[in-house]
């Protein structure tokens, strides 16, 4: 094929390409079928949430970080509000560090199932992605119970949770998690041995673990790559020391074990689930803080978390008014779509759309 | 060639007898009868083609635990027809960059070629447009018609998506052309004969076990074969890389819009509801069947056939564009050749029939 | 060899999963004729409640829900009249920019303004969904609420209040809201809370 | 390691070269010289005991009276979790590009260069991405930036 005189050209994929999950867009440069250079755009998704923060009280910031990370609004919530006890030394109730936690799971599970059902459909199965909604409807029915939104909850405060859970919550949140439970065997069967489904995903877009660590990629990415690392674990934040939970590794860092890495992921989650919901105490949920007049002392510190989709952080400094001096949020995702060119150059552009959905990115966290 | 049919003998000799009467003569008569079949079979497989979208969106629904379309009539059964009026309402959006004779030509082509291959498909007992010698023969030809559409699209639009969709649906149509076309072979050996009748005829009687997909091993292997082929040749899922709607949005027919996509879109399910026939009509013993009518049984089976096809389609995944090419050439090209060539030897040594 | 059958025994599996589906039931709703269930604690249109007896709004303009909302969307308008206390002259929700986080909700010491349950308002004209004080009251006719304090029709002690207050809060563990350290009862002009800050809101954008 | 036994062989290892601030609530945070961040961190990422391979985020700071810029760190291996913060003058913020060391900060400098107007030496690649193409109204994220008027909103100013 050598003597053949081919032209590469230039493909838009995005802002509203149906795989670019959401508004990224990817300059690629093409040689036939063959992705040469990948240039990300970001940015259409800029609401500039940093300054915005700047200009709100810190009760007024938590609905704000809803819109940060929609998938996983919770963790989003729980790492400003995270943050802000710790500058301003609030113990949060007993009773509320385990809902947090119970809430955190849950969302995890949920942007999990989001995660299967979106990669299957980058890949072309069109049928898991409702099966993946369909479990995520019972948990997005759990919050909606709870604190009356379904998809941005504002249910972290600072120093507790708005709501207490509802009666009916914890029978009906077991019975999530049981048929959760159940279905993973559906999920595992329609697409961990099947032939195409390998095919497309094994080998493709490996990420080594040097690149993974040099290009700071974290979370199931970065656990596929053969770092057992999970903030979890290794920084623990609220009362996740307390749970008796595994943390999945793989080696290959290819698509495929990033894959099957979140499946894990949901049932260790179920574990920690069904151990909160056994211990989960009596009393108060909310310490009163007054939302008007709330001024943490100054001081500055980084809080992350480990979310779904790896290290969410936030840089909070407090010069002791109502109103922080600087909030800095760090989204996974903009480092997943960061090391996506050296991931993805030089493969075919179906593999591209497998890498990128296996990176599990969502564009609200990269743009903020 | 066959004019009389079995259940209809008695429309078509009261047409015949009518036009007689009314004073037309030959050729004159055979072309009014002969415009007159085209335009039923045209008009029925419109039909059809309009209940395949229907019927796949309702087993998407129950595949998916969801309802499909539910409003229009009883479980939305007449919501392709509303669907196929809006899209007539629609603008026709042109890019003006577009190759104007090619993009329009090419939903045409697509269209026809689709349709064109009906005129020897037997329905039943009888009920076929026109028996030729060389129908099956005729099908693989016409059929293939369907690539130079979408590579015209692909061309005209002037969209780089499109132009891959079209190279790939080029790529991958002439690849499966192939071990299609070994596979109906394997069917021909058997049979003798190329005439879609004949084949049909020679799988009659003894209840179902004289159908040749009942013929081991290399009936059912070519059965299989045939239905990989069949499923890339119709551009569905695992093999649809030509509109692969994940990585080339929508491949060939993205710039199309109004009833020249739907015209895309009714070729792409005639070509479903054809491969389906065809392969009823090669491997599932045509028409024959006992007690129930002769069309009854052939479109009970065609359609069982498309049930497979659409539950691959909500099933799998998406292969890759060199996966694609490599399962062809490495895998189904020899597999099949391996298997009509033992066939014929058997054949030839005499040890079946 | 092997691994063909393996893989076509694994591909009929994935189809036999589909399968399985084929005939269940459908687990969505119908939407406009079937409906899900609310929850109670659903968060939808903003609305003004009233007292069930007397039919007046529980709001005593004490502006804390307008100095909670996040996006502005509140703008309530009470001058002080004669007697030094504020009239509510007009209240307005702004739904468009809305956010329905509830934080107004929460921040109500007098249960005069709820999220209530009820959606469906969408229009082709946004000024539609600037709802003023009737309209806000209106909607908020139905909706059922446990007052979590009687707002003060006639001035009495300060220590009876706050009993009553921790009264109601026992018996009604849910009710999780913050006592902002202002005192806002309408007995207490003379404290009323500091006006919003004359931010400049630079950021919004 | 615990907080204090960190902070206190950072500063044993780095004489001079960087000092903790008391402001840093939860990890240990040290205020470096703009001229010995690259030293710094080169020690810091390839020290045996401390190996800070992972930035985990660089944030840009406007107080009001000075520019910072604070990178995060950790440390996978060893399991730790530092601040930096390096002080810039106001006149002229201009800083070196730690992306030799972390690859990472590529997109993080780029950002402050976008919404603060760092000058990020030996960057390579300052193209706007964030904000649109055609902006010319100044670096948004400073506290003198005064919105123009298109992003301003009267009715939301109560």
């Amino acid at each position: 094929m050598s003597g053949l005189l081919t032209q590469e050209f230039t493909v838009n994929m995005g802002p509203h390409h149906p795989s670019t999950h959401g508004v990224c867009r990817l300059i690629l440069t093409m040689d036939g079928e063959k992705v040469v250079k990948i240039e990300p755009v970001i940015g259409y998704l800029h609401r500039s949430m940093e300054k915005i923060c700047e200009n709100r009280t810190y009760a007024q910031c938590v609905p704000l970080m809803d819109r940060f990370e929609y998938v996983t609004a919770m963790s989003a919530e729980y790492v400003f509000v995270n943050a802000v006890e710790k500058l301003a030394e609030i113990e949060v109730p007993e009773r509320a560090e385990y809902l947090r936690v119970i809430m955190l799971e849950l969302n995890r599970i949920a942007s999990h199932l989001i995660f299967y059902g979106a990669t299957a459909m980058d890949i072309g199965a069109l049928t898991p992605f409702i099966y993946g909604l369909r479990e995520r409807e019972l948990i997005i029915d759990l919050f909606e119970m709870t604190c009356g939104q379904r998809l941005t909850y504002n249910y972290m405060k600072i120093g507790g949770v708005s709501h207490d859970i509802p009666k009916e919550f914890i029978p009906k949140c077991r019975e999530a998690v049981k048929i959760i439970g159940e279905k993973m065997s559906d999920y595992e069967g329609l697409l961990n041995e099947n032939p195409i489904w390998l095919a497309r995903t094994k080998n493709v877009g490996v990420l080594p673990t040097d690149l993974a660590k040099a290009y700071g990629v974290s979370g199931p990415v970065l656990r596929a790559s053969g770092v057992k690392y999970d903030i979890r674990k290794n920084d623990p934040y609220s009362i996740y020391d307390r749970f008796d939970f595994n943390i999945p590794c793989r080696h290959n860092g290819d698509s495929y074990d990033r894959y099957l890495l979140r499946l894990d992921e949901i049932r260790e989650s179920l574990k920690i689930i069904i151990q909160a919901l056994d211990g989960l105490p009596e009393g108060d949920t909310l310490k009163k803080v007054n939302p008007f007049n709330f001024k943490p002392p100054a001081g500055e510190m980084y809080s992350r978390i480990e979310n779904s989709r790896g290290e969410m952080g936030v840089y909070i400094i407090s010069d002791g008014t109502t109103k922080p001096l600087r909030v800095k949020m760090r989204g996974s995702s903009y480092n997943h779509v960061q090391v996506l060119p050296k991931v993805a150059t030089g493969v075919l552009i179906a593999d591209l759309v497998a890498t990128f959905a296996t990176l599990d990115v969502i564009m609200p966290e990269v743009d903020r | 060639m066959i004019l009389a049919t079995a259940e209809l003998i008695g429309i078509f000799q009261w047409l015949h007898g009518f036009l007689v009467d009314l004073g037309l003569k030959e050729p004159w008569l055979s072309i009014v009868v002969y415009c007159l079949l085209s335009v039923t079979v045209f008009g029925v497989l419109c039909l059809i083609a309009l209940f395949l979208v229907w019927w796949e969106r309702k087993i998407a629904g129950h595949i998916q635990q969801r309802f499909g379309p539910m409003r229009n009539g009883w479980h939305g059964w007449y919501q392709t027809v509303m669907d196929a009026l809006k899209l007539l309402q629609k603008e026709d959006i042109r890019v003006d960059t577009r190759d104007k004779a090619v993009f329009f030509w090419a939903p045409v082509i697509c269209f026809v070629a689709a349709f064109m291959a009906y005129i020897v498909i037997p329905f039943g007992k009888g009920l076929i447009v026109a028996d030729l010698n060389i129908g099956i023969l005729y099908i693989i030809a016409i059929t293939t018609f369907t690539v130079i559409s979408l590579l015209m699209a692909g061309w005209g639009s002037h969209n780089k998506y499109a132009l891959l969709g079209g190279m790939r649906s080029a790529a991958q149509v002439v690849s499966y052309e192939v071990p299609m076309v070994a596979s109906i072979l394997t069917v021909i050996i058997f049979s003798g004969s190329l005439s879609m009748v004949d084949i049909s005829n020679s799988q009659q009687g003894n209840l179902i076990f004289n159908w040749f997909i009942f013929r081991p091993p290399f009936g059912i292997i070519a059965f299989i074969t045939y239905i990989i082929a069949a499923t890339a040749e119709a551009n569905r899922t695992p093999f649809d890389i030509p509109e692969a709607e994940q990585e080339l949005v929508a491949g060939f027919n993205i710039e199309y819009s109004g009833m020249k996509f739907a015209m895309f879109f009714l070729a792409e399910f005639v070509n479903m509801f054809t491969v389906s026939a065809i392969a009823t009509t090669l491997f599932l013993g045509g028409w024959n069947g006992p007690l129930l009518p002769s069309w009854l049984w052939f479109l009970i089976k065609t359609l069982l056939v498309v049930l497979l096809l659409m539950v691959f389609r909500w099933t799998f995944p998406r292969l890759r564009v060199d996966q694609l090419m490599e399962f062809a050439w490495k895998f189904l090209v020899p597999v099949t050749f391996a298997n009509l060539i033992l066939a014929g030897w058997m054949k030839y040594a005499g040890w079946y029939w | 060899m092997k691994s063909v059958f393996n893989g076509l025994k694994n591909l009929i599996k994935g189809m036999a999963i589909t399968s399985k589906h084929l005939g269940r039931h459908a687990v969505t709703v119908q939407y406009p004729e079937q409906r899900d269930n609310i929850p109670e604690r659903s968060r939808g249109i903003v609305v003004l409640l009233s007292d069930k007896e007397t039919g007046e709004l529980n709001c005593t303009s004490c502006m804390l829900c307008m100095r909670a909302c996040p996006t502005a969307a509140i703008r309530i308008e009470a001058p002080r009249g004669e007697d030094k206390k504020r009239h509510l002259q007009s209240f307005v929700v702004n739904h468009t920019i809305c956010c329905f986080c509830g934080l107004c909700e929460q921040a109500c010491n007098f249960t005069a303004i709820k999220m209530a349950t009820m959606y469906e308002f969408s229009s082709l004209d946004k000024s539609v969904l600037v709802w003023d004080m009737n309209k806000l009251q209106e909607m908020g006719r139905d909706v059922p609420y446990e007052p979590k304090k009687k707002p003060a029709a006639k001035p009495r002690p300060k220590v009876e209040e706050k009993e009553k207050a921790a009264d109601d809060k026992e018996e009604k563990p849910d009710t999780t809201e913050t006592k902002p350290d202002e005192k806002t009862d309408p007995k207490n002009e003379n404290q009323t809370p500091d006006q919003p800050d004359e931010e400049d809101k630079k950021g919004e954008a | 390691m615990t907080g204090d036994e960190l902070k206190e062989y950072i500063v044993g290892h780095l004489e001079g070269k960087l000092k903790p601030l008391e402001s840093g609530k939860h990890d240990p945070l040290f205020e470096v010289q703009e001229s010995d961040l690259l030293t710094v961190a080169q020690v810091l990422r390839d020290d045996e005991n401390l190996k800070f391979d992972f930035l985990s985020c660089i944030s840009g700071v406007d107080t009001g009276e000075r520019f910072e810029i604070v990178y995060s760190l950790a440390s996978l291996a060893n399991n730790l979790r530092i601040d930096l913060k390096v002080v810039l003058s106001r006149e002229k913020p201009e800083v070196e590009s730690v992306q030799e060391i972390w690859p990472a900060a590529n997109w993080y400098e780029r950002e402050i260069w976008e919404l603060y107007g760092f000058d990020i030496k030996n960057h390579g690649n300052l193209t706007r991405f964030l904000l649109a193409d055609d902006w010319d109204q100044g670096y948004p994220m400073r506290k003198d930036w005064d919105a123009p008027d298109f992003v301003r909103f009267p009715e939301l100013e109560r």
